[in-house]
């Protein structure tokens, strides 16, 4: 174990990944450039060399079909996108061509490969630099989808993304790259479709993923403290959903919050509320609730985003609610600026 | 060609049976580019198409049987059932894939010739484009990529004049030929009349011998015309999108009969041609017999195979 | 009123449009070709000319791109696809800018346009020529979707949409071209954000759009003669969605089948359900099920659709089975193939 | 140039204050280009830009309040504090914003030569994009349609040589120049020194009058270079993407510089110069003062707007 960054995590599972396998190519727009994607890819050109690792143009439809082809010839090419929100050109070559090539051919030809996207939040990146669309991929059979939360997973659940033999969507929320954490060393794996309990509880079933289980964790602490028990449910992916964890949970608790980084309708914070009714109607206390962002586009003054994000505060305040209990949040809220990660960001990107 | 042509005209025979339930894209008029690609092509190298693929599956060896089997929807299809006549794959010859969206196969082309340069070989990856698909920003960003990478593709770009009943000039500027506007992406090109089956010959085995020798990627447009309608076994002459002059100067100039005039017609080659005609008769009959035959894929194929597993997969 | 089919509407609502209002333009690949899009825009060009009625190179997203500047300029375009599917390639701009571009500068500039899109089904449309992917356009703030379920909506809804002066995602499905219903003459409007209760009833509220909610008619009647009242409300717009149409009905009902045209993971049928619950949850009496594709792609062999799409049956199984009924649906099965809309259809496209 | 140096400057020495959060893409050493555009073209006209938009924004005129606003994320600013740094407008000037996608906003711009083309006036719609944005599909196909279409879309694509910290190798094919590529795709070009203000004036105003006359899309590549950081307010040559020789080597043409020696140092355009500077410089002062005092949007405005309503909007 070392105490690393998440975003030292994601570097270091890539340079296991390809020192373990030839096969494995990295690439994406600045990628060898002096700021290696916020350092997540330092040092690998060096490693692996210039075939292996290359920044492209800012073609991102034709390079995600070129990673589509690669995987067809046998390669497992990790691409990146420093903004999800640049992927949105290659929605073609993810959706018809990535997705479908396995299913759609008879189920022989295989596509491994994993596209890495950076979803941005606050220092006013904005409408068009901070969207989370998971739930599109969510929808989308064939696809992986992969939203670590910790170090140690953002590590495992990226080896494991490269070596599985499927498109794998890896979202990394930027507020979480300088996060520390311990992180096994190696080859350290975290299997895809199992959600993690990471705290147990038996009032409140509180499910999410990314930035959204580091809130709720601090929610759940403070709500202990005034007697109420939640259990923190991360999901790690949204397709596959793990039902059985999340069902055992509801059916222990009865009551479930749903908390997503996105804007709530046709979300996966909406699939939960609806799978989970569907599953465990009969063992449901209450009204499930969604916290999520609010059903608008993200502005870029920080006076606008400063109320826009869901907090730990949304958290305590919506299961308080639900127990009909009233628990302070004094504790939570601090007077740091709301529109960026921590001190060590000084903007701007 | 006249197997691609026997097979094709087979196809377009029995469509109205309904027993084919896809839509059908055929080269009825414009086989000689893929016929004459299948020749300079070798099983190692990789091919990938369009929804118009019959004629380069084919051209490429690619198994008939299973080919037919698909348009039948049968589970002995090339893709099982899932795919039908606009996903005709066979990876034992190279041919990856054909793809349904315009355009969406050309960077899954320029992914097989990454892992060529990575694989270190001089094989080439062929990409078969209509003069559509040469205005999408996907082929151009293919275009460009390879360029700078210097990688081992070919386009081999069939421009039959139309994108479904469409001509040229909405779509591209008055007087831009293809193969110019390539060339100043980046591409090394030839043109070539797409209805003379050794010009085709021709200009395709000088691209790929280019290629192989670490040439960069190149691009040949080839001439030609679709005799059929844009999706289905019909003539369409009758729509008025185009004159049936136009559609006659073309069949006038029928790729087959300008290679059998040119062979001559000794007895000696209208002996072999007439023999080449009946075993690819007869081929063309057993396909279709065992595509009819086959079984279709049982219900439970359309819930499987989401996923590939960890094993990988050995069908 | 005259009779005519939902394609003839869309044709009809093209030409009123652009008769009422010199800015409306029509575009989209092959839109003046003999076929003219499955008749619907047929004669526009001889009646409003090659200006503003015209084909275009297969390059959707530039073009999409360009119907939002033409908006911009104080055009209302009206382009359309064949299929969905082909929208992908134009994501960028669907979401980036023609969603965002009044809200990201200020609420100062109007985006007046439509896209429609066609969804495909059956004759081995397969993979990619047959999605439905609404659920990816009402996740995004800033866009309208429309979804018409009779010649008369899909007038009515097509006018108000040209009008609106926002992005209108507007969605027909190809099943429905050739169905025949009564239309109002001349500037005939339905507004959008308001659902429509198409059948009434006490025991069930089954909610659908397009396609689905034909099905849902039908299995409605069948229910009925025996004993079990349906209220069938079809959504026409599932963004913005109309909760209190649905919550009324529910919380009439006590129960809730939602019905889609879509794979369910993070789909507009999720949607419902967790809206309902959320909503209403103190007023159900049974667990709300969704009825929506396999969470598959689509395949393209006979074979493999014939128990593809949900149908009528069931809808009719899942409505017994919640009240504890038996329900027999012979009456519904007919012995058509079920990969074509009707007979009139011989294929190949 | 003075003015959008200056502005630049102010912005650049203020960033660190921490008060304007938002991306910041500053142009300075390159505003040769936008200085000319802006003159060449009119309030008629329309213009759009990229994430690096603030001298096109300035040198169209745009109300330099509205915009220092909109970087402090004010509610005075042109987008109401909604869009920040890559989000500017002014209407009023023809100028109807800048995205931050690359390649996002040139299909915007064909758009709007199409509605000038339909209003039938002489205007030009102007698509400011840097040597990346040439890369995208977007550009290819806004640019077939333009040439096919004849409409009066003009590209002024500033080359900067550089995509954030990315040399053109692993970009674009070695020799290839992307106005002669442009030009094969159906643009009439033009190239031109884009530190020699003068030369940009000569063939940005060629271009323009060419489409004004109904001459078709153009495309105008100037090659320049940033001095500062991709995005920030600093330097960056100590990261090692570029040499400081290069960087000096463009420095020492200054595009300022280059026009002020060609004015001459007679005491007459000294003092001109100078109270042009002290000008500007108080326009400055009262643009950062004003929007550091101007109130910032109500939080309620983040859930408002996200539909116009029929009666349009009338802010
Ligand atoms: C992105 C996309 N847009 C539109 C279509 C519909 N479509 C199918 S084939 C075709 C024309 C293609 O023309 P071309 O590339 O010249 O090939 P050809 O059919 O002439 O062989 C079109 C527009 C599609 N499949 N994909
Ligand atoms: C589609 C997309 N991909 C990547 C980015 C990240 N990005 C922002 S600016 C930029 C470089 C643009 O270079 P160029 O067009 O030359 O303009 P310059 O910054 O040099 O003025 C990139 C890659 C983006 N904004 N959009
Ligand atoms: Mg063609
Ligand atoms: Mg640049």
């Amino acid at each position: 174990m070392t105490q690393m960054t998440f975003g030292a995590a994601i570097n270091d599972a890539m340079h296991v990944a390809m020192a373990a396998d030839p096969k494995v190519l990295a690439f994406g727009l600045g990628i060898c450039d002096p700021k290696a994607i916020f350092g997540t890819t330092a040092g690998l050109k060096e490693a692996f060399g210039k075939e292996r690792v290359f920044d492209m143009p800012v073609s991102e439809n034709a390079l995600t079909g070129m990673a589509v082809g690669a995987a067809i010839g046998g390669y497992k090419p990790v691409m990146v996108h420093q903004r999800l929100d640049f992927s949105l050109v290659s929605m073609d070559q993810i959706v018809n061509s990535a997705a479908k090539w396995f299913y759609m051919f008879g189920g022989r030809t295989p596509i491994s490969m994993v596209i890495r996207m950076i979803v941005g939040r606050g220092w006013g990146q904005g409408p068009t630099h901070s969207q989370a669309l998971h739930a599109w991929f969510a929808h989308v059979p064939g696809l992986k989808v992969v939203l670590p939360s910790s170090p140690d997973d953002a590590k495992g659940l990226l080896l494991e993304s490269i070596f599985d033999p499927n498109p794998v969507i890896f979202l990394e929320h930027r507020w979480l790259h300088n996060t520390l954490g311990e992180v096994p060393e190696g080859d350290h794996r975290v299997p895809l479709g199992k959600a993690a309990t990471v705290m147990e509880g038996a009032d409140v079933t509180l499910v999410g993923t990314s930035l959204m289980t580091a809130e709720a964790r601090q929610a759940g602490r403070v709500l202990a403290a005034h007697g109420i028990s939640c259990e923190v449910i991360d999901l790690r992916t949204v397709r596959p959903i793990d039902w059985a964890q999340i069902e055992a949970s509801v059916a222990k608790t009865g009551r479930l919050v749903a908390l997503d980084i996105a804007q709530p309708t046709a979300s996966v914070a909406a699939e939960i509320v609806a799978g989970v009714t569907e599953r465990c109607f009969s063992r449901l206390k209450a009204a499930p609730v969604r916290i999520c962002l609010p059903d608008h586009a993200v502005p870029t003054s920080q006076a606008l985003t400063a109320g826009f994000y869901p907090s730990a505060v949304d958290i305590v305040n919506a299961v308080a609610a639900m127990m009909a209990a009233k628990v302070p949040t004094d504790e939570l809220v601090d007077d740091r600026p709301r529109d960026v990660p921590g001190d060590w960001f000084r903007g701007p990107f | 060609m006249i197997y691609i042509r026997a097979v094709e005209e087979a196809i377009a025979e029995r469509y109205a049976e309904q027993e084919m339930r896809c839509p059908m894209h055929l080269s009825i008029g414009q086989e000689a580019p893929a016929a004459a690609a299948g020749l300079c092509l070798r099983d190692t190298d990789y091919a990938v198409s369009t929804h118009r693929g019959h004629a380069h599956y084919l051209a490429r060896g690619g198994d008939l049987k299973a080919m037919i089997a698909e348009l039948y929807g049968k589970v002995t299809g090339c893709a099982r059932g899932r795919g039908g006549s606009m996903h005709l794959v066979d990876s034992s010859v190279g041919f990856m894939g054909t793809t349904a969206i315009v355009g969406n196969s050309i960077p899954v082309g320029l992914g097989l010739a990454k892992a060529i340069q990575l694989d270190g070989s001089d094989a080439v990856a062929c990409v078969f484009v209509g003069d559509a698909a040469v205005e999408t920003g996907s082929f151009y960003e293919t275009a460009n990529f390879a360029a700078t990478a210097r990688l081992p593709l070919l386009f081999v770009c069939e421009n039959n004049l139309y994108s479904v009943y469409t001509p040229m000039a909405p779509r591209q500027p008055a007087g831009r030929s293809i193969h110019e506007m390539a060339a100043a992406i980046g591409l090394r090109t030839w043109h070539g009349d797409g209805n003379d089956a050794e010009e085709c010959m021709d200009v395709i085995g000088e691209a790929v011998s280019s290629i192989r020798s670490g040439g960069g990627p190149c691009l040949v447009e080839l001439t030609t015309y679709r005799w059929r309608e844009h999706c289905g076994p019909n003539y369409d002459n009758d729509l008025g999108y185009r004159t049936v002059q136009e559609f006659e100067s073309w069949r006038d100039r029928d790729p087959i009969a300008v290679l059998e005039r040119r062979l001559g017609d000794d007895t000696m080659t209208r002996t072999q041609l007439a023999a080449y005609r009946a075993w690819v008769a007869e081929r063309v009959a057993e396909a279709f017999a065992a595509a009819k035959d086959a079984p279709f894929p049982p219900p439970g194929e359309a819930y499987t195979d989401e996923y590939a597993d960890h094993l990988g997969q050995t069908r």
